[in-house]
């Protein structure tokens, strides 16, 4: 049944990067980490400090963070939606490529369910993918938080876990990065009218 | 011997006028004319040397010693020439970069001197002498260099022994040498082609336009100048690239005959063929340079040695 | 002496913490300033303390604890972040009064500013003696967060494009490495080792030799594509000249001066740990491929005439690169050089920066005009942009010229003499553009309307180049005695 | 230690208070200070290179500072310290009341220094510290003397060039040093013939940068005017001779066996730059352009020595090679000498009146006699004229190359007729070249009003400047007392070059009595213008036709050279643009402007910079500003990273 979740995170990060409306990524992100934690539980198992840690990361990432992110497109309306980068189906395709890119490049990492270990990295990859290929700030940092998903399945998928410390330490600073993004993606929107990253290129040379 | 060789060195210091004028009378002859007598150029300096000099407005010491220096320099130059194989023994030795080197000097004198003076025309001559000799210089060199080859080295004395006798000539590379040096006097004596001595036009004037505004004992001098480079270029001519036996006596005497063989040669050439544009000049002597280098080339691969 | 460590390891990050605190807490501008210089006093002063202990064993095994990792590298690290952060903590307040308009209020602004400087400042001394390889990664994460705002800090829209371009770009980066970490625990785990430990440089470094090769060498990789996201290598360095042009001159320092260096600390260490498993061929192809990457990548850009701060950045993606072919050449005499280059290039690159403080005063359009003819209007500036870029093109005496000599020769002596041949060209084609920035940016045409700068405006920077200065020329001295010692032994034999 | 390391250490250590003293406005005492250490260091390497032995540290291949001195580092120091005191002399005159005279009186002694510096460094460190030192000094001199746009884009060119070609000089000490090469010949001799190959290319590419061999020398024409007079009488004295040290001690000391072909090169370069410099020499209008050309001939010359002894050696001909070795050290002593001369000449000029154009001088010679006099010996030593030193060491470089033609087999002769006759046109266009310097500068009537009425500077400068023409006239007469010990330095040098006595004599040659000649010339002008009389007629107008000798009809730098140009016209593509005004059918005015430019700049440099700079154009399009891009290089990088993991060539 893990599998089945682990694949649905995948989808939903292909998801991600085809949806237009960013409520609607919203949405899927929390799908995503929904399957993460129930994941996270299930490995878990009897082990109560994992359990805590389990437990708190489906709290933080299925619901703290998209209520964040919910706040922050509530702040930042947008007139109309940000034009694409590409049409969704060559998005999707690009997405698929590196997904199986992942899965051809991946020794077996020792956890001993390739399945896994190829998702894991390949949703990190993806989430960069999400990032070249969206334009909407909101969207880029939905990537960020797609690739953070995918080292969270890895890491829980650790035999015998990964020390609690780390997992904590890495979504305290999920956190802390997200909130800053926030606080920028306000005023960028402020600033521009509009999330479209497209309009950032003041510095080049 | 080289006592002796001495005595001809100083006597070429009297002789020199001679061969200009003989020249001269030559080529009036094949030209059916007249013409004057052998000693011309000696009364041409007793005139001048009874003149009184000038000096243009303006002008300074530079004027003033040059005529000295170059007369100085070719004094030097012909004592350094050898004669009959032999060096003279006035203790400038017998080098033909030296030598060079001497000729260099009187140039050098001649042109600061048109400087001084100002005049353009002595300017215009010395500007066209100095490109000629440009081309001139590397081409007397690589002449030389080809009589240096038997002679393995640039004494001017053992060259000329080296030339002698008949068996080196038997390559072609003495020939390319010869050649050579006949363009090599043509263009230091500035006889026709490259220069036509008896002009009184100064827009055509080489060897002429410097000594344009002097006069008196000065002019003696440069004309004497004139006359020694004759009698340097020539003899040694004769010394390095005209057959002549190894012996001194004999070897005078075929000296003396081939400085007249020489001098009828230029006055024929001189009569033969009309002047040539001046900007030809160093082509034709690039071609000498390209030929002496064929030499060398041949020498030194042996060919036909 | 080596009883202080262990008070001394928690007291570095903690002193610069609570004078985050204090800032938040401070009410005035003048008593924030203050506390600011006290506070930086005495964190530099233990810091160096610190250094000083480290520096002092001279080849003697590295200082264990259990979360701390004390050795010579983090000696010279502490040292220089320790530097830096006090001269861009003395210079705040002169920078914070030529500063324009900030994204919040006056008041609020310099509180903030202080509190996210000493809370990078804090990060960044706790990177060189952490003695784990997650937590290193954790607070270079958490400086990402800082620092980011720092970059933002004038609030304009080129710094709001810098900070997120910095913040996502460095994240995403960060992730990766993240990866590569949690393979490694993997590797780890199924050796038996489950908690923190288990990612200990130290044991870490015991373990390497039962890791297995495949995942080891992908972790291997990972890691270092994050980490070279983040100290600045050709070709994620993009992020480095937006962010350096834009954050406040102090703030580029740190990053340019200390926060480089000790990422790339960090990918030295893993390089020493991991290569018994993954092999020292493939470790020093990667570290000289990005190098001499780097170095290739910034002559173009060096030959374009660059605004004063811009042109800083790009010659510190150079010289990451020369530090990074140092690391990869890995012989003594290049070890020895890579420490020098750390050293000189920090007090070299935070001077430049500093003097764009009073750059900014003489011409407002610094920031996005190239300087000219300066000296006509600050000799004092002049001077201090001249020695700045003097020492950074490695011209004697510098200390970046005999750092350069030694890497150069220790290439040689790792045999690579084609790395070393193109280094060298790479080197020669750089200076060409520092050349000119230095020529006209210093005695160029003077374009007119430009205020003269007050005698009374220049005493700050001329002091500040006269300290900097000595430092480097007695930076060079020390690294004369460098080759053959046996701190360089020992740091060539592993940074552990 | 011995006492004459001390006198060195004083030296050096009174060079750097001189140079204190300078800046703190006490710039006069402070140049005679750097004067005394100059003769210190002087008496140093004089007493080395005739003593023949070495004080101070050996070479050695490991990092470490070390200073040392042995005869050929003493010969050069000698020189530096013989060009370097007049020098001093003729600054402490020549630059009060120039901008920032302190700083740059200042930075000449720490010139002095890193010259030094470079000749006494016997580790790689500190022979690449002074020679970065050695660049960069004078430049910033110059900066410090004027600031103008042409100033500093000729300090740019400089540095620029320099430090390009400087990549080469690192790369061949680096290897050296890696090897163990650096006064070890062995070592380099079993590293193989990969690394000597590699350090002889490396060498000749960067001391040949600096020593100005054509195609690399197109810094100097920029550099060596715009710098103050003293600056460039030292740049063009004694910095390329540095450089030339360099060249001669990896090349010949340290290369070990050296390979045929680069005795060839040698040669070749060589050929080059001699004909090329003195050609782009003669058609300049600025008088220190021209010296500065005419030093890239001087150096073309050495050049050509360097690579017969080379030639000679490499076909085991002991005695030759010791002789072309020493005809390139009196090359390079005597072009020290007068080419520093001729420098301050130009200054003492320009101080008087205040144009370096040679077609806005004139007359100078009656004006300034000290000035001119020397002037003069200088320009006719450097025109290669007997009895002076120029010629000395001219005819000893032809008499190496005629016997690389009698000695060598058919293609390298071939190559050394090549290189004779080429030499020869080089004499004589140097002889055309000084001749029209020396009569536009020195002789006719002023062409300007400052001209007329200028006159002789302080005695420090005449004094300079006769001790200068005092040496060259000495060099000439009496280059056989050298040349012994010239030769003797030569690497591996076999049994002593016999001399004759003042004189030169050669194997082959007949014999080039330097004093007989000198001594007959002058007595017999001497005579010869006594016998002249003192008669006169009334002084006459210049023959112009029968019309006035007006100014414009007089000669310029153009008309004396117009035939060679002329003839030359394929190689130094002369430009001209005359304006003809016609007013009503009849001719009004006529303006002349002809310039030449140099062909390699065009033919060569500016391509190459307008090239690079387009590439590095297309190359910053990477840095599009777009944030998804560098996203896109991340995953790039990731993706490649593990394929070169997966595919094993990471191990």
């Amino acid at each position: 049944m893990n599998g089945i979740l682990v694949t649905c995170m995948l989808a939903l990060a292909l998801a991600i990067i085809v949806v237009r409306r960013r409520f609607v990524g919203i949405a899927l992100l929390a799908a995503q980490a929904l399957a993460l934690g129930i994941i996270a539980i299930d490995l878990a198992g009897g082990r109560s400090e994992d359990f805590l840690v389990a437990s708190l990361l489906l709290l933080s990432k299925a619901v703290v963070l998209p209520l964040l992110l919910y706040l922050l497109i509530r702040r930042t309306p947008e007139a109309r939606p940000v034009a694409a980068a590409a049409s969704p189906m060559v998005r999707l395709l690009g997405a698929g490529a590196v997904a199986l890119c992942a899965v051809l490049l991946i020794p077996p990492l020792g956890i001993g369910d390739a399945h896994t270990e190829h998702t894991s990295v390949a949703l990190v990859l993806v989430g960069i993918t999400i990032v070249i290929a969206r334009r909407p700030i909101l969207f880029q940092l939905l990537g960020l938080i797609v690739a953070e998903n995918g080292l969270s399945l890895l890491a829980v998928s650790v035999p015998g876990g990964l020390s609690y410390v780390v997992e904590f330490g890495a979504l305290f600073d999920l956190a802390l990065i997200v909130t800053v993004a926030a606080a920028f993606a306000q005023r960028i929107h402020s600033d521009l009218g509009t999330g479209d990253t497209e309009l950032l290129r003041g510095l080049r040379d | 011997m080289s006592a002796a060789a001495t005595v001809i060195q100083l006597a070429g210091i009297v002789l020199a006028p001679l061969l200009p004028g003989s020249i001269q009378s030559m080529k009036a002859r094949l030209q059916g004319r007249h013409g004057a007598s052998l000693l011309q150029p000696y009364r041409t300096l007793m005139r001048l040397w009874g003149k009184s000099a000038v000096d243009p407005e303006g002008t300074g010491p530079v004027y003033r010693i040059a005529p000295a220096l170059v007369a100085a320099c070719m004094l030097a130059a012909v004592a350094i020439v050898p004669i009959a194989g032999r060096a003279g023994a006035l203790g400038l030795g017998d080098d033909a970069l030296v030598l060079i080197g001497v000729l260099a000097l009187s140039r050098f004198a001649l042109a600061m001197a048109a400087w001084d003076t100002g005049n353009a025309f002595a300017l215009m001559a010395c500007a066209r002498d100095l490109m000629i000799a440009v081309f001139g210089e590397a081409l007397l060199v690589l002449a030389m260099l080809l009589v240096a080859l038997p002679a393995h080295g640039t004494d001017l004395a053992t060259m000329s022994s080296a030339a002698a006798g008949t068996q080196i000539w038997n390559g072609p590379a003495h020939w390319c040498g010869a050649l050579a040096f006949a363009l090599v006097i043509l263009v230091e004596t500035g006889r026709q082609p490259i220069d036509n001595p008896d002009t009184h036009l100064e827009l055509t004037m080489i060897h002429e336009g410097p000594l344009l505004e002097y006069g008196g004992r000065d002019l003696a001098l440069l004309t004497w100048a004139g006359a020694a480079r004759h009698w340097v270029f020539i003899v040694l001519g004769a010394e390095l690239y005209l057959p002549h036996p190894a012996g001194f006596a004999a070897g005078l005497l075929t000296l003396t005959a081939s400085v007249a063989v020489l001098c009828c040669a230029l006055a024929v050439a001189e009569s033969a063929q009309a002047k040539m544009r001046i900007l030809r000049v160093p082509a034709l002597l690039g071609v000498g340079c390209a030929i002496a280098i064929a030499g060398a080339g041949m020498w030194i691969g042996g060919v036909g040695v | 002496m080596t009883d202080l460590v262990p008070t001394l390891v928690w007291l570095v990050p903690a002193l610069p913490l609570t004078g985050m605190v204090l800032a938040l807490l401070a009410r005035s501008a003048r008593g924030a300033d203050a506390m600011a210089r006290v506070v930086a006093v005495v964190t530099a002063a233990a810091s160096l303390a610190l250094a000083a202990i480290a520096l002092a064993r001279g080849g003697g095994p590295a200082l264990y604890g259990r979360w701390y990792l004390v050795d010579g590298a983090s000696g010279v690290l502490l040292a220089v972040i320790g530097v830096v952060g006090l001269c861009s903590a003395l210079v705040s307040p002169s920078f914070l009064r030529t500063s324009g308009r900030s994204w919040t209020t006056a008041a609020r602004s310099r509180s903030l500013y202080y509190a996210a400087l000493f809370l990078f400042w804090a990060a960044l001394l706790a990177v060189p003696v952490a003695g784990n390889l997650a937590a290193a990664w954790l607070i270079v994460e958490a400086t990402t967060a800082a620092s980011a705002l720092l970059v933002a800090f004038s609030g304009r829209r080129d710094a709001l494009e810098a900070g997120w371009k910095y913040l996502l770009l460095t994240t995403l980066g960060l992730s990766v490495a993240l990866l590569g970490i949690i393979i490694l625990a993997i590797g780890q785990a199924n050796l038996g080792a489950h908690d923190l430990q288990a990612l200990d440089w130290r044991s870490l470094q015991g373990a390497a030799h039962g890791l297995p090769k495949a995942p080891t060498l992908i972790a291997f990789v990972l890691l270092l594509a994050g980490l070279a996201t983040k100290v600045g290598w050709a070709p994620v360095h993009n992020w480095l000249p937006d962010a350096h042009s834009e954050a406040p001159a102090p703030i580029s320092a740190l990053l340019s001066a200390a926060l480089l260096p000790s990422v790339l600390l960090i990918a030295w260490r893993v390089k020493d740990i991991l290569q018994p498993s993954v092999g020292p061929g493939g470790t020093r192809a990667v570290f000289m491929a990005f190098g001499l990457a780097s170095m290739l990548v910034a002559v173009p850009f060096l030959w374009r005439s660059l605004p004063w701060k811009r042109l800083l950045a790009y010659s510190s993606l150079e010289h990451m690169g020369i530090i990074g072919l140092g690391i990869g050449f890995g012989t003594p005499l290049a070890i020895a050089g890579v420490v020098l280059h750390v050293a000189g290039h920090a007090l070299a690159k935070s001077l430049g920066f500093y003097a764009a403080i009073p750059l900014a005063r003489v011409e407002p359009k610094a920031s996005s005009r190239p300087p000219s003819g300066v000296a006509g209007e600050s000799p004092a500036t002049a001077t201090a942009m001249g020695v700045s870029l003097a020492a950074l093109s490695g011209l004697p005496p510098s200390p970046l010229f005999l750092s350069e000599l030694l890497i150069l020769l220790g290439g040689l002596q790792a045999g690579q003499v084609a790395v070393t041949a193109i280094a060298v060209v790479a080197l020669a084609l750089g200076f060409l553009g520092l050349l000119h920035a230095l020529i006209e940016g210093v005695v160029g045409e003077q374009p007119r309307r430009r205020r003269r700068a007050r005698s009374r405006e220049e005493r700050p920077i001329l002091a500040l180049t006269a300290i900097l200065a000595s430092g480097m020329l007695a930076c060079t001295f020390a690294g004369l005695l460098l080759p053959g010692s046996a701190f360089i032994q020992t740091l060539a034999g592993g940074t552990l | 230690m011995p006492l004459l390391a001390w006198a060195a250490l004083a030296g050096v250590a009174t060079l750097a208070c001189g140079s204190i003293l300078a800046a703190t406005d006490r710039l006069r005492s402070g140049l005679m200070v750097q004067a005394a250490a100059m003769a210190l260091l002087g008496v140093a390497g004089v007493a080395v290179l005739a003593g023949g032995q070495t004080i101070g540290a050996p070479f050695h291949s490991t990092v470490g500072l070390a200073f040392g001195l042995d005869p050929l580092s003493g010969l050069f120091l000698a020189l530096l310290s013989f060009t370097a005191i007049p020098t001093l002399l003729f600054a402490r005159d020549y630059l009060p009341g120039r901008p920032h005279a302190p700083a740059v009186g200042a930075l000449t002694g720490v010139f002095l220094l890193s010259l030094a510096g470079v000749l006494a460094a016997r580790d790689v460190v500190s022979f690449l510290v002074f020679w970065e030192l050695m660049t960069l000094v004078p430049a910033a001199a110059i900066l410090l003397a004027g600031r103008d746009r042409e100033a500093r884009s000729a300090v740019y060119a400089y540095i620029a060039i320099t430090h390009l070609g400087g990549a080469g000089v690192w790369i061949a000490l680096l290897a050296l040093a890696h090897h163990g090469g650096i006064g070890d010949p062995a070592a380099m001799a079993s590293a193989g013939t990969g690394a000597q190959t590699l350090v002889a290319v490396a060498a000749l590419i960067g001391f040949g940068t600096k020593a100005g061999f054509i195609p690399l020398h197109s810094w100097l024409p920029r550099a060596h005017p715009v710098a103050p007079a003293h600056l460039s009488a030292l740049m063009s004295g004694m910095m390329l001779k540095v450089a030339l040290y360099g060249l001669i001690r990896v090349e010949f000391d340290w290369l070990g066996t050296t390979p045929r072909w680069l005795g060839l090169a040698l040669l070749a370069v060589g050929l080059c730059s001699c004909l090329g410099g003195v050609l782009w020499a003669l058609v300049q209008r600025d008088l220190k352009r021209l010296l500065a050309y005419s030093s890239i001939e001087n150096v073309g010359i050495v050049a050509l020595a360097l690579g017969a002894s080379l030639l000679f050696s490499g076909a085991g001909d002991r005695t030759w090679a010791d002789i072309a070795f020493a005809a390139a050290l009196l090359q390079i002593t005597n072009h020290a000498v007068f080419k520093t001369l001729l420098f301050l000449g130009a200054g003492a000029l320009d101080r008087a009146t205040g144009s370096m154009d040679l077609d806005h001088l004139g007359g100078l010679l009656r004006r300034m006699p000290w000035t001119g006099g020397a002037f003069l010996v200088g320009g006719m030593a450097i025109a290669g004229l007997p009895p002076l030193n120029g010629f000395a060491s001219e005819w000893l470089v032809l008499q190496s190359l005629v016997h690389v033609v009698i000695r060598e087999p058919l293609g390298i002769a071939l190559a050394g007729a090549l290189a004779l006759g080429g030499l020869a046109a080089t004499a004589a266009l140097a002889l055309l070249c000084f001749a029209q310097m020396l009569g536009l500068t020195l002789l006719g009537v002023p062409r300007t009003q400052r001209c007329a009425q200028a006159c002789d500077p302080p005695v420090g400068m005449r004094a300079a400047m006769a001790a200068l023409a005092l040496m060259c006239v000495a060099l000439g007469l009496a280059p056989g007392l050298l040349l012994p010990t010239l030769a003797g330095l030569a690497p591996g040098a076999g049994a002593p070059v016999a001399a004759l006595g003042a004189g030169l004599h050669v194997p082959g040659s007949g014999s080039y009595p330097t004093l007989g000649l000198a001594l007959a010339i002058a007595a017999l002008t001497g005579v010869l213008a006594s016998a002249r009389g003192k008669r006169r007629a009334a002084p006459s107008a210049s023959w112009a036709c029968g019309q006035p000798f007006v100014p414009a009809l007089r000669w310029s730098s153009e008309s004396f050279t117009k035939p060679l140009r002329l003839v030359l016209e394929s190689i130094l593509r002369p430009r001209r643009t005359i304006e003809v005004t016609h007013a009503g059918g009849m001719v009004q005015s006529v303006s002349y402007e002809g310039e030449v430019h140099s062909l390699l700049d065009r033919a060569l440099y500016e391509p190459t910079v307008r090239t690079g700079l387009r590439a590095a154009a297309l190359a910053r399009r990477t840095q599009s500003g777009n944030v998804r891009t560098y996203a896109a290089y991340l995953l790039g990088l990731v993706m490649a990273l593990l394929v070169l993991a997966q595919t094993g060539i990471l191990g």
